[in-house]
């Protein structure tokens, strides 16, 4: 259970020691109701009504198995949002891959984009944005970021708090099979190369329409009061939703793991708590109002099991039973929040300054009407830039009806209130060549196009999501990337005014010693009060006026 | 005829959203007594000459299965399966 | 004012799109419930998008059992205008209220895009607010909607003015390529013998409010059924 | 083991486009000589108790096949069929 908990992807023993500024930096903000440490950061937009919204990585489980990985990455993120007391309304997918005619691209990325359409199609969100990119650098690496944005009523907002001695720990959704057991510690944590193959048993498959469920019958738990608290279950599964649900309350819990209902009746107690199975929420629930929520469940058909009790207080310990033997007593507090905490050393790369020397300026440029004609059609017809309809036509834009803009636009919007018409912008960018050359001003290049996309809609940017996608932490090259990045993103958005509000940090991302670009994702959210007055990125009319604006 | 049948089955331990959703729905028709259902993709591929064993497990590799999850067999029609 | 009723099975996804169209269109919208068999005073039914039960197995057929479908299809025989809208067809035609089957795109894909359509039949419960061989514009959204049937089915679909709504290519867009998923004869919705059963693979619901959708050309479907049914019971 | 196999194949006349694209692919194998590839589902029943061959056949008529388009035929698993 250490050995899980304790990795880089669950205690972000790596990032910890830089992650801080986005708080120290952060401008005051009353709008935030809950930031960063939390499933998601929440943002209240109107006196009633708060938006919570998040980006995460789904890179080496989607290399392993296109489809899949990224199918359960739109799941995760969906279900991160959900556990805040949210409706899930929205989806983005900023991706990378490898070059465009590479076969291994032919490989995964139709892969990647069936499985978040077919994900993210079966759970009536609609996809309002995102990025295709292609570089050699993510050939052996993809990216798969996804993003998901929710909506509650402001006093609807759930905590994962296992509080109140007595209160029943319930186990909500799929049955728990051997899949998906060390995917977090073995496939996040650690760099991908060809001995993929013995980690195969890894792969998890999503079952979207059970994840739907999932959501229905959580908003209803929610809007009857009958949640104390509530975590979703993903890398690590039992063992990180029980211990953190714990650790943030200082309470104990006694588990009898004999309860969870299995897939497979031969699974041991330690597959048991590692499994990475999707579609399971953990709740804490009064014992007076079992029956209900046990009959919500059963409403919406899914399994509902009371697997134990939270215990006493301070020094509360997490014991749990397996054929009336015990197999886990530990004070969760040492899983969740004791993990190490690294400073590593950091290096500026080598190369640094001779990639800086290679000036644009030294380029060719294109002197006659014939030689700009043809850079002009190849930039046009250059994988990167061309248009991305052949991907997102795979996707549903119109579910929910309340899509205001999604691609082509820079910022998808989405209506939240019919009457009002409010509605939130959200736009992901990065640009990882940029970050390579310079971290820190590739960092806030990705805020600054994030920031403008949201602002030409006519929103008000107001919280920052981030996903940072870098190699492996334990290159000194690389962590003074992520340091110089992360340092880059917080006094941008000191300077903006804008606060980081949640986000995801993926380490290991490289092929043998070759790291990818850094690639720092930045998602900002805007509010509008009234979406029929945002811009769309069109010309409207005959005659208008055409401005440039800036430097 | 020179066909070969190939049956492309998840692997057991990988979860068969498919199969369950089936599972569950057959209360409803009021059939009791199954304990579990899964469901995988039968392939028929025609040979222009001689069923070719051999070429068929190759496209079963390559092309048909997806070995990170599933699992494959190769056979001749039987007769039996033509009982209906 | 008109009750109509709006079903949501587990995995209905379309159910809030279908429920605001019919209150846009000025009717009152009636959620009705899978597992209940009871249709509370409605007097037309619209089974929405989504994915009932997953569709793992073949869409709608696991919807087709569900207890309201038993009501759905008696009161159909009687006469009750009943729409079906992408998942909502593939249900009616495994609930054997309409001829031929939903099967997988053409191309594999699923594909949503801003489709044209040209409406065939004006004699249905749903679609006489339209003029014959009008041309709207509405979304689609499917991977399994591809309309199959066998020669003499089409034949008599074709010839008893059955088919509803075709897919065309639009103004000035490209002759190739408007057939969104290789849909036999173009074919995007048809109705039953009576005209009051109508399944149609397109979303005229999420064309109803010029912010959310491509046209408002889906509304007519909602008013028409209204004014279809104040007329009926006048 | 009380297993009832049921195989579904879309109808002869019915266009399946998925055994299509792969019969298309095969020659970007280097595999010729195959004249058509058709692709259905196989779907593998576990009965609690005895295999019931009766049961299995009304539950592949009722919801597992739609008549309107596909056939099937129902069989208990070979030993061949464990031939990989
Ligand atoms: N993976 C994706 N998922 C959803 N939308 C996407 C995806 N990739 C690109 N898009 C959308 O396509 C449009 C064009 O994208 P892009 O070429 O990246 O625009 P830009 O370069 O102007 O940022 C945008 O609306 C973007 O949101």
């Amino acid at each position: 259970m250490y050995s899980i908990m304790w990795s880089e992807h669950c205690s972000y023993k790596s990032s910890k020691v830089h992650l801080r500024q986005f708080q120290e930096k952060a401008p005051p903000s009353d709008r935030m109701l809950a930031g960063m440490g939390e499933n998601a950061g929440v943002i209240k937009i109107s006196d009633t009504i708060a938006v919570t919204f998040k980006v995460e990585s789904h890179n080496h489980p989607s290399f392993v198995e296109p489809h899949q990985g990224a199918a359960t990455g739109v799941g995760g993120i969906v279900r991160d949002i959900l556990a805040m007391g949210a409706r899930p309304v929205a989806v983005m997918d900023p991706l990378r891959f490898g070059a465009a005619d590479h076969p291994d691209t032919r490989r995964v990325l139709p892969g990647v984009v069936n499985g978040i359409g077919q994900y993210g199609n079966s759970l009536g969100l609609p996809n309002i944005g995102g990025e295709v990119v292609f570089d050699p650098c993510y050939q052996g690496n993809p990216l798969v970021n996804a993003l998901c944005v929710g909506v509650l009523p402001v006093d609807r907002l759930q905590k994962k708090e296992a509080t109140g001695a007595g209160n029943v720990v319930v186990l909500l959704g799929a049955k728990t099979g051997r899949d998906g057991i060390g995917g977090v510690s073995v496939l996040a944590s650690a760099t991908f190369d060809d001995e993929s193959e013995t980690r195969r048993p890894s792969v998890q498959v999503g079952d979207p329409f059970l994840e739907k469920l999932l959501i229905e019958s959580c908003l209803e738990l929610y809007d009857a009061g009958l949640v104390v608290g509530i975590q979703d279950l993903g890398g690590a599964g039992l063992t990180c939703a029980l211990t953190e649900t714990a650790a943030a309350a200082g309470t104990g819990m006694k588990i009898e793991l004999d309860r969870v209902p299995l897939r497979e009746p031969s699974m041991l107690p330690h597959e048991i708590l590692a499994s990475e199975s999707q579609e399971r929420m953990l709740l804490i629930v009064d014992p007076a109002r079992l029956d209900d929520v046990l009959a919500v469940a059963a409403k919406w058909g899914l399994l509902a099991t009371a697997l134990g009790e939270v215990t006493e207080g301070q020094g509360g310990r997490l014991e749990i039973s397996w054929r009336g033997r015990t197999v886990v007593d530990v004070p969760p507090g040492s899983l969740a929040d004791d993990g190490p905490v690294y400073a590593r050393p950091m290096r500026e790369p080598n190369d640094r300054f001779l990639l800086q020397a290679d000036r644009a300026e030294t380029l060719p440029r294109p002197r006659t009407g014939d030689e700009l004609r043809e850079t002009l059609l190849r930039l046009a017809a250059s994988p990167n830039l061309c248009d991305k309809t052949w991907v997102t036509e795979q996707y549903d834009r119109y579910v929910l009806g309340n899509t205001v803009l999604a691609q082509p636009e820079d910022a998808g919007i989405v209506r939240i209130d019919e009457e009002s018409g409010l509605g939130v912008a959200i736009s992901v960018d990065g640009n990882g060549r940029f970050t390579r050359l310079d971290p820190y001003h590739g960092a806030r290049l990705a805020l600054a196009e994030s920031y403008r996309n949201v602002a030409v809609t006519g929103a008000v940017p107001v919280a920052v999501t981030d996903c940072l996608n870098f190699g492996s932490p334990e290159d000194p090259a690389v962590m003074w990337q992520f340091a110089e990045a992360v340092r880059g993103l917080a006094d941008g958005c000191q300077e903006l005014g804008i606060p980081v509000t949640g986000g995801n940090v993926s380490f290991y991302n490289q092929t043998g010693a070759a790291p990818i670009h850094p690639t720092p994702i930045v998602g900002v959210l805007g509010v509008l009060d009234d979406v029929g007055y945002r811009t769309a990125m069109g010309f409207n009319a005959d005659g208008d006026v055409i401005l440039l604006l800036g430097e | 005829m020179a066909r070969v049948v190939v049956d492309v089955m998840l692997k057991p331990e990988i979860l068969d959203p498919q199969g369950q959703a089936v599972a569950n729905a057959l209360p409803r028709l009021g059939v009791t007594g199954v304990s579990s259902v899964r469901i995988g993709k039968r392939i028929e591929i025609e040979f222009d000459g001689e069923p070719d064993l051999e070429q068929a497990r190759e496209i079963a590799d390559k092309l048909l299965a997806n070995p990170v999850i599933e699992d494959f067999t190769i056979h001749l029609p039987a007769p039996a399966e033509a009982d209906k | 004012m008109t009750r109509v009723g709006v079903v949501t099975f587990p995995g209905s996804l379309d159910d809030g799109d279908a429920l605001r169209a019919v209150r846009v269109a000025g009717g009152e919208a009636v959620s009705l419930w899978h597992d209940d068999p009871a249709l509370h005073g409605v007097e037309a039914v619209i089974l929405p998008g989504g994915f009932s039960y997953g569709d793992y197995l073949r869409c709608g057929a696991i919807a087709r059992f569900a207890p309201v479908m038993d009501s759905i299809v008696k009161a159909a025989g009687d006469g009750m205008p009943v729409l079906g809208i992408c998942n909502g067809f593939q249900i009616l035609c495994e609930a054997h209220l309409l001829p031929g089957g939903l099967t997988r795109n053409q191309h594999l894909h699923f594909r949503n895009r801003d489709q044209w359509l040209r409406i065939e039949s004006v004699g249905t419960a749903w679609t006489g607010s339209y003029e014959a061989g009008q041309n709207i514009l509405v979304p689609v959204k499917s991977g399994e909607g591809c309309f199959v049937a066998d020669e003499q089915t089409l034949d008599l679909l074709e010839s008893t003015g059955r088919v509803v709504a075709r897919y065309v290519p639009g103004p000035g867009l490209s002759e190739e390529g408007y057939n969104p998923n290789g849909s036999l004869r173009d074919i995007a919705g048809i109705s039953n013998e009576a005209g009051n059963v109508v399944g149609l693979m397109p979303h005229p619901e999420h064309a109803t409010e010029a912010l959310t959708g491509p046209s408002v050309d889906g509304l007519g479907f909602f008013t028409h059924v209204l004014g279809h049914l104040g007329r009926v019971s006048a």
